[in-house]
Formats: structure tokens, sequence, C-alpha cells
């Protein structure tokens, strides 16, 4: 056995986040973590790695107890991790991010050269293809995780961590990390895996354990399951894994968008004279590849980022293209980041006091010249139960919040705000199957009530489940529109990949 | 138990820095408990001198709001001294303009033109921030050498006493400002002026605007994820120029209470801003980040601070010991409250630990820790 | 009383804290408090020290009791109330700025005779005696042996901020020197304290010919450090600047307040209390050109000097301030 | 009248500057080390106070000035240990520490002139030139740029050093990766605590050389005689975008503009009434000289939080 994991407990003011977990591992096996969000399962694998202590409870190694108070004595024992939240120095390059902490051959000059060679074979040998001596600020979100586990490799981890390391890949990403975790068990390596989605859990896992509310309530293989019977087990109820979609007729365009033009962070134009309606009742999906300019269309409609000066943005006819954000959201634009943490909530902010972030200013919330608090705590009790936020209480900070529950937060917010356009972004993206159930039925719930909605998302699976129409973006331009109907997932992958009429 | 720790630990901290400050004594050959006493006797020993220490907090309180307010929007401003000349610059100017006003009109007209005067030196660094991408510390701390050279000028040039000039003295001083201007005083023979009122009003008026009104929110939003607050609709921009110039506005006040509750009632200048201010816009930030960049925190931070600095003069007039002691000693009672945060809160994760380990059995609900944490995130 | 004896030759004051009455019969043996608030400190060598060392200096039974440093006028206010309160006989309040606070605190305190300047009224206080330099009188003398020693004609002076009795010296020094032909380029550095910026600006004097310097307040150090290098003599004023630069200090402007504090403390003896203002000045003695000995001037222009004090004094000379 | 721009005139302002720049880029050296770090020491006034003393005193008693600037590195030293605890061992708020620190500074080194020194008198020698020999005899070239003391020197090559130390050694690595990402930097085994309790000694030792330089360039004491200079070399730091080369380049524009003013006031062309306005000189072209620049750098983004695990 390479690792056990006996009787782990680790308590949080207010939060018994891990309450009494066994959990083991063998070599050559890539073992799943599954739960809903807040279940505990980052708070394990933190106390593995020595970023917490546990209460209660014991680590063994190759049966030999272990006590892991640092990082470093993690690595030291072959333990290695590729973190949520990725652990990378945006400043510094991929070489030196992987030489921190490492013996220099050079005494106390940096040997980077060394490190490169290394890294280049690495990278070779496992098919992750990085250039050392680039700055990590300048890369993509896959090639930085390629770095994380170069990290890992490089310290020749025997048991290695991956938490929801696919949260925020392509799927044809997802296909070439699978590929490369399948090589690493091969050397013999043990892996622990974390997802949220269940056909990714079912495709690479070969033993499951499942959390709910900080202790195991299941463990079990592929071989032994179906996608249904996990989520049921995840959630403690049968779940919807595909939305009911009731058909509706769309009314008149309300986001009229004209020749939009928008630079991307590098100064070149990552949007080029995009043209795209989305009427009232009807959501429209951007299906595309990362990194197509779908997050710049997002922020410019948004106004979040400025729009060329022959763009055209018509909010319920009223051109917005050169309005600030504020002036847009009293048009009836509700928005939704794709950045959560850092655009959508104040994470020093509680619940109540986020989900007052947009109207904090407006008669419903303000007494005179003074914010009126009665007002604002009903608020957030009513949200707090109408969207099921698991939060020990609304003046609970969002930060120690779970992943989805800060999303459910964002869109009770801009949900409750009754917009007219929405624009949605990665509305999902690292939340558990129970809420992702729950955010899709309002989001739906939402266009049959008249609001124009413009949904990107790099999950296929919820542009084709939640989608009317189905735009597919590329290199800036909507290349196809599929009404939901006629929607392939080949042929809109094929789009997404650039192969048009062939 | 935790809010008496929390009080508790850092006048522990501050006594043994006075217990430094003893030794220092000891080495000037000075008996160190004469010394303490005269300094706290001197600093609250009798009516007459808690008023001049009220009075020494008084431009402490308002500059210790402001920097409160500027940094809770995650704005360093370092620019208090320049600020306090700005305002007592234009408040000063206005006095000298329309002297015959009466004194019912001519008090509040100087307070505002005081509050405007530092409201611009605080916007313009504002503003460089917000538009240019200045740095606040950068700007400010030139903002601080330009308004004193600025005050210089205008002290030995445009704005001096006719009467120096004719005399030939040139000193930079400011005529003997109108009568109407002067701050009355509150229990007549004693130092104590309206100045002390006005600033406990704008502390209030600070932590109200922080905590209790919709732009406090915008602003404290916006110190914490300026890039959540935009998406949110809020104009980052315009509210780090607003921080600014509202933490430069109580600044300004300050300067103008300095000149008109001032037993001189007027400006001069020794060619330093210290020499007008007392440091106020230093020891203002001291203040405010001992306060726990709460605005209500600040007035007993600046009473305690005020009396030092009261007590000191006394210290130092009857031991004949150097002044300078009293600028050290001020040095390291902040150097040990403040390492003195880590001790308390080692202290009370202990102690939370183990009401902790009492209410988790019970699952979901720490209805204890719901106060502490709404405290927290009021005060942290 | 007992002025024009104490004046020209106590050169530098004595350290010690009393001197013993002698035989002066208003002294009347008894010991006399006083007090001083000053913006500086009191061994500044400069406006701080030469107002102790006067005290000092005095022919009389003093108890002194020393604030200095406070250049908070606020402060400086709470700390001549506390020695009023204290019941101290007597308080210099050594600085201009403190005017406005006197103001206030002199008429609660009638009995106590304050004294204060440098300034060159009273505020009509009754209490309040007022002194005054004539700064501008040594300054000129300073002037014409400064054009006398230089060879380039030109003369460099670092000043502070243009205020105060700094304005009166380099009036003087300026007329001085030009009627003696020279040419003199005045700086104000803008600064008491930055001492790099008054050296640098002595620098930038020589490098523009300045063959000769002087130079005012408490960061004219830099400056004299830099004429020591380059051997450019150098004058002084408010103190005897001879030991920070022994070998070209020409000559010092030294104040003598002794001379009008003695005229001062006998009004009071008689109970006069206050409302007469002093100024010291070469005729009284309370200013006085120090020679350093070392620095070898030459008997004509030594003459010069002389003549130009006995002028000023008979007020055959304007100094032109 | 003698003209401006004129050769001699000329040399003598960037000598000038280059003297005035001296200390600034000293401080502004050290702090930029410890910034990369993620520490803001706003005590480097203090610092350079103490140290100062140190080094006057030191040479008023001994003349001796290597051991004058040896005192001075030493005092910074102490401090930054005194200052390392209380911010990365104690988790203390590094703004009002630092205001600590200079505050203690500023009393305590007025303090000790008083007592053990009292009537300011200059030190026997100060810093003496040296002319490096070949380049120092260039024409004008010689005079303005190699005629300066050894401190000025050792300043200027410190410039290269820092780069050397921040770009090309392991701990410099570990100063930018701590100062930027400490939660990275700690899951790699590298030590927040340890990396930045060296780049704050570093850094208050710079600035304890930075105080000898202003001393023993002048040759005497007085209370305050940094006159705030510690706070103008952060302002420094911020405008050379946390890079050595950028303290450089602040610190020049600085002390070549305030040679420049002083200069033109010697000539007459700058007005005797407008000699304080004149004064502003530096300060506002600092600020204008960053609103053209600014924007295009960020600060190290853990500066000035503490690090703690959880
Ligand atoms: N540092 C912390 N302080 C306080 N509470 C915490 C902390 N870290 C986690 N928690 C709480 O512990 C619980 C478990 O969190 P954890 O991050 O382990 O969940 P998770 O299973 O990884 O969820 P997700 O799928 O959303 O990432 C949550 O309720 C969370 O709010
Ligand atoms: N609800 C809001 N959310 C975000 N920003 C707002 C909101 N209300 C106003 N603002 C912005 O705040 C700034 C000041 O707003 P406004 O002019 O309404 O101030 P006010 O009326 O003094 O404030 P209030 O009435 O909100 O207390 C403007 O930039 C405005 O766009
Ligand atoms: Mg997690
Ligand atoms: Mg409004």
């Amino acid at each position: 056995m390479l690792l056990e994991m006996k009787g782990i407990t680790k308590r949080f003011p207010g939060v018994l986040a891990n309450d009494g977990i066994d959990l083991e591992v063998e070599e050559g096996q890539v073992h799943t973590l599954l739960g809903e969000n807040g279940a505990g399962k980052s708070t394990l694998m933190k106390i593995l790695f020595g970023l917490y202590q546990q209460d209660e409870g014991e680590v063994l190694l190759r049966g030999k107890p272990l006590s892991i108070g640092s990082p470093s004595e993690a690595i030291d024992v072959g333990i290695g991790m590729v973190h949520q939240h990725f652990m990378l120095v945006p400043t510094l390059t991929v070489a030196e991010n992987v030489a921190l902490g490492l013996k220099s051959g050079r005494g106390a000059l940096t040997d980077l050269d060394a490190v490169s060679k290394r890294i280049n074979e690495i990278s070779e040998a496992h098919g992750l293809s990085v250039d050392p001596s680039v700055e990590v600020w300048r890369m993509a979100v896959g090639e930085r995780q390629r770095v994380e586990i170069i990290k890992a490799l490089y310290r020749d981890a025997t048991l290695l961590v991956l938490d929801e390391p696919t949260a925020v890949l392509t799927p044809q990403e997802v296909d070439d990390l699978f590929v490369i975790l399948r090589r690493m068990t091969d050397e013999g390596r043990g892996l622990i895996f974390i997802s949220h989605k269940l056909h990714e859990v079912m495709a690479l896992s070969d033993e499951i354990t499942v959390l709910r509310n900080g202790a195991v309530t299941g463990h079990t293989r592929p071989s032994e399951t179906s996608r249904e019977q996990l989520a049921e087990m995840m959630v403690g109820r049968s779940v919807k894994l595909v939305p009911d979609r009731p058909h509706v007729t769309a009314g008149e365009p309300r986001l009229v968008i004209k020749n939009l033009e928008v630079k991307g962070d590098r100064g070149t134009m990552a949007v080029e004279g995009l043209n795209l309606d989305v009427c009232g009742g009807e959501i429209v999906g951007i299906a595309g590849v990362s990194g197509n300019g779908q997050k710049e269309l997002a922020e410019a409609v948004a106004g979040l980022r400025r729009a060329e000066g022959s763009s055209h943005i018509m909010l319920n006819d009223v051109d917005v293209a050169q309005l600030d954000t504020r002036k847009r959201r009293d048009l009836g634009l509700g928005y939704v980041s794709e950045e959560r943490m850092t655009d959508g909530a104040i994470g020093e902010f509680s619940v109540s006091e986020n989900l007052i972030l947009v109207d904090h200013g407006s008669e419903k919330f303000t007494k005179g010249k003074f914010l009126d608090f009665k007002a604002i705590r009903e608020q957030g009790e009513t949200l707090v139960k109408k969207f099921a936020v698991k939060t020990p209480s609304i003046d609970t900070p969002v930060s120690s919040l779970s992943g989805g529950n800060i999303q459910k937060v964002i869109l009770a917010r801009e949900l409750t705000a009754k917009p007219s356009v929405m624009v949605v972004a990665q509305p999902t993206r690292g939340v558990d199957i129970g809420s992702a159930e729950y955010i899709h039925s309002q989001l739906i719930a939402q266009r049959d009530v008249g609001t124009a909605t413009l949904l990107i998302s790099e999950d296929l699976d919820e542009v084709i489940g939640l989608s009317d129409r189905i735009a597919v973006m590329f290199e800036g331009e909507i290349v196809a529109i599929i009404p939901s109907e006629e929607a392939e997932r080949d042929k809109i992958g094929l789009l997404m990949a650039g192969v048009f009429d062939s | 138990m935790k809010k008496l720790l929390g009080a508790s630990i850092p006048l522990l901290a501050a006594l043994v820095a006075f217990f430094f400050g003893a030794i220092m004594l000891v080495a000037l050959g000075a008996s160190p408990w004469e010394g303490l006493t005269s300094l706290a006797s001197g600093a609250f020993g009798s009516g007459d001198r808690i008023a001049a220490t009220l009075v020494k907090a008084t431009p402490l309180i308002l500059v210790g709001a402001g920097i409160s307010i500027a940094f809770r929007t995650s704005v360093v401003n370092i620019g208090g001294e320049g600020q306090i000349v700005a305002g007592a610059l234009l408040s000063t100017m206005v006095a000298l303009a329309i002297p015959d006003v009466p004194r019912i009109l001519l008090v509040p007209i100087v307070m505002v033109a005081g509050l405007v005067g530092g409201a611009i030196a605080g916007a313009i660094p504002g503003a460089l921030k917000a538009y240019a991408s200045v740095n606040e510390i950068l700007s400010t701390i030139m903002l601080n050498i330009i308004m004193l050279q600025f005050m210089n000028f205008l002290l030995r040039g445009p704005l001096i006493d006719p009467l120096e000039v004719e005399a030939g003295t040139r000193i930079p001083q400011t005529a003997r400002l109108s009568d109407n201007a002067a701050l009355p005083t509150l229990v007549s023979g004693s130092r104590l002026h309206l100045g002390v009122v006005i600033a406990l009003l704008a502390a209030v008026a600070a932590w109200a605007m922080l905590w209790r009104t919709p732009l406090g929110f915008r602003l404290r939003a916006v110190g914490h994820s300026p890039a959540a607050a935009r998406s949110a609709g809020i104009k980052v921009e315009r509210h780090i120029t607003y921080a600014l110039a509202i933490s430069g506005s109580l600044g300004g006040l300050a300067g103008a209470i300095l000149v008109f509750g001032s037993e001189s009632q007027r400006m001069v200048t020794d060619g330093s801003t210290a020499g007008f201010t007392g440091s106020a816009g230093f020891n203002g930030i001291v203040t405010a980040l001992f306060g726990g960049l709460h605005p209500l925190w600040t007035i007993p931070s600046a009473v305690l601070f005020g009396g030092l600095l009261t007590g000191a003069t006394n210290l130092q007039r009857a031991l004949q010991v150097p002044a300078a002691l009293a600028v050290a000693l001020n040095g390291i009672v902040v150097i040990f409250v403040v390492s003195s945060n880590r001790v308390r809160s080692r202290l009370e994760e202990l102690l939370q630990a183990r009401s902790e380990f009492k209410n988790s059995s019970g699952g979901d609900g720490p209805s204890a820790d719901v106060d502490s944490l709404i405290e927290e995130v009021e005060h942290a | 009383g007992g002025s024009d004896s104490a004046g020209s030759d106590a050169s530098d004051g004595g350290t010690d804290e009393t001197t013993d009455a002698g035989d002066d019969s208003s002294g009347g043996g008894e010991t006399l408090t006083m007090a001083i608030v000053a913006p500086s400190a009191k061994n500044d060598l400069a406006f701080t020290q030469s107002m102790v060392d006067a005290i000092n200096a005095l022919d009389r039974d003093v108890d002194l009791q020393i604030t200095d440093g406070t250049f908070v006028v606020e402060d400086a206010a709470a700390a001549i109330r506390g020695y009023a309160e204290d019941g101290v006989q007597v308080i210099v309040a050594h600085g201009t700025q403190y005017g406005g606070s006197l103001a206030e605190i002199a008429p609660d305190f009638p009995d106590t005779t304050f004294i204060w300047g440098t300034a060159s009224d009273t505020q009509g206080l009754d209490n309040v005696f007022a002194y005054f330099p004539a700064a501008d009188e040594g300054g000129y003398v300073n002037g014409i042996l400064a054009a006398g020693l230089s060879e380039s004609g030109k003369i460099g002076v670092v000043g502070p901020i243009e205020a105060g009795d700094a304005v009166a010296y380099i009036a003087g020094f300026q007329s001085g020197a030009e009627a003696n032909g020279a040419e003199v380029s005045v700086v104000y550095t803008g600064s008491f304290g930055d001492v790099a910026l008054a050296a640098e600006t002595a620098t930038a004097h020589i490098a523009n010919g300045s063959d000769v310097l002087t130079g005012t307040a408490q960061m004219v150090v830099g400056a004299v450090g830099v004429a020591n290098d380059a051997g450019v003599p150098w004058f002084g004023t408010q103190a005897n600047q001879t030991s920070l630069a022994p070998d070209i200090v020409v000559a010092s402007q030294v104040y003598h307040w002794e001379v009008v504090l003695e005229e001062m403390l006998t009004l009071r003896d008689g109970g006069t209390k206050g409302g007469q203002a002093f100024e010291i000045d070469l005729a009284n003695g309370g200013l006085v050109i120090e020679f350093n000995d070392k620095f070898e001037l030459s008997d004509e222009l030594k003459a010069e000097a002389d003549a130009a004090i006995a002028g000023i004094i008979d007020g055959s000379i304007s100094t032109g301030a | 009248m003698s003209d401006f721009f004129t050769v001699s005139v000329l040399v003598s302002v960037f000598a000038s500057g280059i003297r005035l720049a001296t200390p600034y880029l000293l401080a502004s050296l050290g702090e930029t080390i410890g910034q990369r770090s993620g520490v803001l020491n706003l005590g480097v006034d203090g610092i350079m106070l103490l140290a100062a003393f140190g080094a006057y005193y030191t040479a008023l008693k001994t003349d001796n000035l290597w051991l004058a600037v040896l005192v001075a590195l030493l005092v910074g030293l102490m401090v930054g240990v005194v200052y390392g605890l209380i911010t990365v061992s104690l988790h203390a708020a590094q703004g009002i520490s630092g205001i600590g620190i200079f505050l203690f500074g500023l009393g305590f080194s007025d303090l000790l002139f008083q007592v053990w020194v009292g009537t300011p008198l200059p030190v026997p020698h100060k810093l003496p030139k040296l002319s490096i020999p070949g380049l120092g005899s260039i024409p004008n070239i010689g005079e303005a740029l190699f005629q300066h003391n050894l401190m000025t020197y050792g300043a200027f090559m410190l410039v290269p050093a820092v780069m050397f130390l921040l770009q090309k050694t392991t701990f410099g690595m570990n100063v930018r990766a701590v100062g930027e990402n400490p939660q990275a930097a700690d899951s790699l085994g590298v030590s927040v605590g340890r990396t930045r309790f060296m780049a704050i000694l570093l850094g208050s030792s710079a600035a304890g050389l930075a105080g000898a330089a202003l001393v023993l360039q002048g040759g005497i004491f007085q209370a305050n005689l940094t006159n705030g200079l510690g706070f103008i070399a952060i302002a420094i730091v911020y405008f050379g975008a946390w890079r050595p080369l950028g303290a450089m380049a602040g610190s020049l524009l600085y002390g070549m503009v305030n040679a420049t003013v002083v200069q033109l006031k010697v000539q007459g062309t700058i007005p005797r009434s407008a000699s304080d306005l004149a004064s502003m000189a530096p300060a506002v072209i600092t600020i204008l000289a960053l609103v053209f620049l600014a924007g295009r750098v960020k600060a190290p983004a853990a500066l000035t939080k503490p690090f703690a695990r959880h």
C-alpha cells in the first residue's frame, strides 16, 4: 500500500472539514476523491501535503507512519501536489519555478541551464511540452498546469495529488492530460485525482472514494457504478445530469453586437468584427476552445474591456459600447465573470454584503443616506435559503466558502436583479454536480421569464444542454450559429478546431 | 475574556516600552520613577494638562480617521503633513480675505476651507493614482515636499504679515488672523477649544461613512478587490480619488484647527512642516494603525499619543532630559505594541480553539463565533 | 545697571549652570529662577546656545531650566505656560514664532517676566521684554572683510529660508561686500536641515567663481566643510564658528545677549516687569566680531573692519538693511 | 554672469548630482531588495539616522573612516535584526512597524548626539576624494564622473551587484519568489521567513551605509540629519519599479535636479523670490516623470503582506 490515511479529522472555526476520513492509495492506481463543494477534499489533501496539520488521525506512507509538518517534508518523501489554485510565481520563468527550493549545482548561483535541460527531458518523456525560459504569466492555463506537473515529476513524486486539474482545461487538453497521467501510473506512481466531472472520473479512476460533509460516504470502482449512482452518492439524492429545457418562443433581440473589435491582454486583436444577437427568452451559448476571444467578448459586453471605436453593442436598442459598467447595469445587464474570486465576489466581504454588491445604493437597501441593514439581512437570509448556499451564516466572509458556494452567491445576486440581458461565463466551473444542476435550472428559469442570456462555457455538454442556439467562436469571430435541435457534438468540435466545410 | 485580552496586551506592551524608557532615564542619570510620573502628570495631571492633551490629540484623531478611510480603500496616504498644510493655508487665506464676517459664519467657513484645501491636496495624488497609475506612496511623499515649499513661499511672500515687512524682520508668518475665525474655547480659561469636538464628530462621521453608507461600502469594496468592485459597476478610479480626497480633507480640517485653535492665531513657518504640524501627519498614521484602522478606535489611540507628546514636554522640563527621549520612546511604544499583536492573536487562537471544541461537536452551528467574525470583518 | 561692563569681553560664555553673584548690589544675593524655551538644541553652536551662554554669563545667581528643541510652537507654548505655573520668575521665549502664544500666556501671569525674541516690540504687553539683534551690522563688517579677501570679486552666501535674523545678516553682508566692490550671490536652500544641500550650494558657489563664503543657520556646517576642503575663507554668525573649521573661519559675529538681559533684570529689580524692547548691536557690545587668531588678516583689512565698526557705531555708515 | 551651459558649470552640476544621489542610491538599493521579498520598510530614515550617528561618533573619536563605515553597517544590521523579528517572526504590520523604527531612530540618534557629543564638531577627516587613475584625469568627464569618494563609487558598483544578486543567485530567485507568491515558494520548501529576514538585513545594512555616506560626506551630524531622505529613497524604489537600475535612475534624477536647481540659484537664474518654488522641482519632476512612465510595472504582489501558512 502506497498511502494510508486513517481517521483524519480537521476542524476550522465553525466547520468540521474532515471527520475521521480513511483513504488508501495503491501504487500504479488513480484514486479519485469525489464530493460536493465544501465536502473537505482539498482540506484532506492539504493535510497530506503538510499545509495543514490534522487534529486527529495518522498518515502512513508505504506502511511507515509519517508526520508531515511542511510541504518540503512532503516533497522529500515523494509526495507531489498540483493545487486547485496554482502554486506558481507568475513573474518567474518556468525553469525558475521548477528550481525553487532545489539545491543548485552551482552553489549560491542558480543553475537554470541544467534545470532547463532536465525539464526538457521530462517534458519529452511525458509529453508535457513547455518552454523553460518563458515567464509563467505569459502562459495559458493549460500550460501552467503542465508546469505544475513537471514540478512534481522533477522532484520525483511517487504519489501525486491533482486537485481539480481539469476544471480549467479544454476537452482536448483533458484528453492529453489523461494520457500523461496514465503514463505516470504505468511507471508505478500513485495518483489522487479530484474532479466534479463524472465522465472524467469514470474514464480515469481505478478507485473512487466519495465524501460528504467531511466524512466518507462511499467507496467504489467505475466498473461497479454509473454516473447517476455516483451523483447520488455525492449529493444524497438523485440528480438530473441533463437539464430540462422546455420550449419557449424567443422574443425581440435584446443584445445586438455589431462589428465588435476588442484587444486582448497582449495588445493584439482578440475579437475581430464579431456580430451576434441574443433575443429575450433565449440562451445563446458560445462554444469555442479557450483563448479564441470568449473572455474578451464577455468583458467587452460587460464594459470591463474597451471596445474599439467602430464597435456597437446595443442593449435594448441603446448603444452601450462606450458606456461604463454602471450604466450598462442600470440598463438591465447582468454579468457573471469567469474569474469567480477576483471579479465576481469580494472575499473579505460577508455573504450578505456580496449579495448587495451591485444594488447596495438602490432604494431597496438604503434609508436616506444610510444603508438599511435590516433589508440587507433579509435579502441575505432569503437568497441563501433560495439558492441553498452552504455557509455558517450570512455574515461569513465568502473567502471561507467553497468554490461552488461562492458561485451560488454570485448567481443569486445577478439573477435576483432580474436582468434583461445576462452574460454568464463558466457558470459551473469547479462546481459540484448538485450545485451545477441548481444553477442550470436557474438559468433556464430566467430564460423562461424572458431574459436574454449569453452563455460562455468551455464545457461543451453544458453549452449544448442549455442553449437554444449555439454560436461557435474561432479566432475572434463567430464562424457558425447552430440551433439546438441541429447541434451535434462532433460537428461543433470540428468547427471549434477551425475545420469548416469539410 | 477575549475583549479583555485584546485590550490588555497592547497596554502590557506599552508598559514594557515604558520599562525601556525607564532604562534610558537611568542611563541619563535621572530617576525613572520621577520620569514616568512627570510624564503621566504632564499628560493627565490637571484639568489644563488634560485639555492640552486633548488639543494635541485633535489633529491626530482627524488625520487618523482620514488615514483609516484611505487605507480601507487600499490607498496608502503618507501625505498627511502636506494635506494639513494645504488645509491650513487655504483656511488662512479665506480668513485673511473676509475677516469681518461674523463669527458664527466665519468659523464654519474657515473650517470648510480647511476641508477643501486638504481635499485638493489629497485628490491630486488620488487622481494621479487612479488615472495615471502613479504610486500614491511616492506622490504623497513628494507632495509633502511640495506643500512645504509652497507654504514657505506663501508665508514669506504673498501672505507675510505686513508688519514684518515694515519692521524689516520678515519673520515668515501671516498677520494675526481675524478673531471672528478663532475657535471658541469650551471651558473659559482653558485651552480646550471647539476643535476637539469637531474632531470627535468627524471621527464618528468617518466611521458612519465607512460602515453605514453606500459610499463607504463602495470604498471598502474597492479596497478589498478593485476588480470585483469594477465588475459590480463601481467606478474604481473615481472612488480611489474620493478616498484620498476625503482622507486629505480630514487632514486639511486638522490644519485649519491648528491655525484657529492656536494661541497665536496665525500661521508661522520655521522652514519645516513639522514646525507647524508637530508631525501630526506622520503621528496620525501611527494613531490610525494603532487604532486598528477604525475611526472610532483612533480616538483613544490619539489621546494616548497626545498624552505621550504633552507628557514629554513636562518630562523634559522637570528632569532636564533631552526632548529627543520622548520621540525615541514614542517609537519604542509603537514597536512593542505592533509586535504584541502576534502574541495577542496567538492567545486568542488558543482561547478560540478551546471554545471551538465545545461548539464543533454540534456540527455546523458556530453561533458563538458569528459575532467575532463580524468583529473581525469590521476590524480587519 | 552693569550692562556696559558685561559685554565685549565675555567671548565664549561659561558653562557653569550658575555664576556666583559678585558684589553687584542689584542681584541682592538671592537666586533668580529663570527658564529658556528654545527651538533648537542648547548646544547648537548657534541661536539657542547664544542665549544659554548669555544667561550663564550673567553676573547673578541664576537657577536655569531649559526646554530646547521645541520647534513646534504649540509645544513651546505648553512649556512656557508650565514654567509660569511652576512660579519661574523670568522666562525667556527664545523664538520669534512664540510671540503669538506669548500674547495669550503673559496676561495670565502678571508677576512673571517674559523675555521674548528675536522681536523688536513687546506687542504692548507690560510684562514682556523684547530683544533683537541688529545682525545686519555684523553682517556689514563681515561683508567688508569678505570683499577685501576676495580675489575673484565674487562671494557666495548659503542661507536657509529667507526669514528672521538670517535676512538681516545677509542684507548687511551684501551691502558691506558690495560697498567694497564685490559681487554677492545669495542662495536660500529652502531648508534649515539639509546639510548635504548646503554643502552642494557651497560647492556650486565655488564652481561659479566665489572665493569667499558665508552663511547662516544650523545646516551651514555642510557648507563650512566644503569651504574648509576648498580652502575658501568663511564668515560665521550667531556664534563663534571657528571650532568648525579653524583654518578658514575668518571672523564670526557673536551675540552677547547678556548685555540687554542685564538691563532687563535690573529694570525688573526696580519693579518694571516688562514693556520695553532692546536691541543688541555693535554699539552696546551685544554684537561682537570675534576674529580667528589663526587666520592671518592683513593689518589693512583689519583697519578697514575697525573703521566700519566705528562708522556703524557712530552712525556714519548705513548698513542698508 | 556665468552661463549654465558652460563646460565647467555642467561638470560641477554633474559631480554635485552624483554626490547628492549617493545616499539615495544606497538606501533605495537596499530597500529594493527588501521590497522584492515582500517587505516594506518605512523605517529607512530612522536606520540612516542611527547609522549616521554611529559613523559620526566613531569618526570623531577614532578618526578612522573605515571603522566608521563598519559601525554604520553594523548599526544597520542590528536594526535590521529588530525589524526582521517584528515583521517576519512576529508578523507585525509592516507600515506601522517601520514608522516605529523611524521614530525611534529619529529620537534616539538625537538623544545620543546630545548626551555624548553636544556641540556639533566636524569629524577630523571626511571621505576623501579619490581620482581614479587614468579615468579621473580625462578632461571634464573625469571631474564629473571619476573624482568622487569611495562610498560613491561603492554605491554605483552595488547596482550591478544587486542586479546579479537578484537575477543570478538562488537567494535572489527566492527573494523574487517570496515577494510575489510566498505560498508557492513555501510549498516548494523555500523558507519564506528566512529569505525575507535576509533581505531585510541586506536592506537595512544598505540603509546604514547610506547614513554613513551622508554623514561622512558632510562631516557632521545633527538632529534629523536625513531630513526625510529615507522616505524619498522609498519613493525612489517605486519610481525605479523595484529594479536596481531604476533605483539608480531615480536617485540620479533626484540628485541632478537638486544640483541643477542649486546651480541656477547660485547663478541668479532663479530669482530669490522664487527660491522656495524652485525647491519643489525635484519632487514635481519625479511625479511628472512617473506620470509618463507609470502603469507598466506592478509592485511585488505580496508586498506588505505578512506570511503565515494559514
Ligand atoms: N482555511 C480555512 N479556514 C476556514 N474554513 C475552511 C478553510 N479551508 C476550508 N475551509 C472549510 O472547510 C470545508 C471544506 O473545504 P474544502 O476546501 O476542503 O472543500 P472541497 O471539498 O475542496 O470543496 P470544492 O469542491 O469547492 O473545492 C468548507 O466548508 C470550507 O469552507
Ligand atoms: N449602486 C451603485 N453601485 C456602484 N456604484 C454606484 C452606485 N451608486 C452610485 N455609484 C457610483 O458612485 C459614485 C457616486 O454616486 P452618487 O453620485 O450617486 O453619489 P451619492 O448620491 O452621493 O451617493 P449615494 O446616494 O449612493 O450615497 C458615482 O460614481 C456612481 O456611479
Ligand atoms: Mg477544493
Ligand atoms: Mg445617489
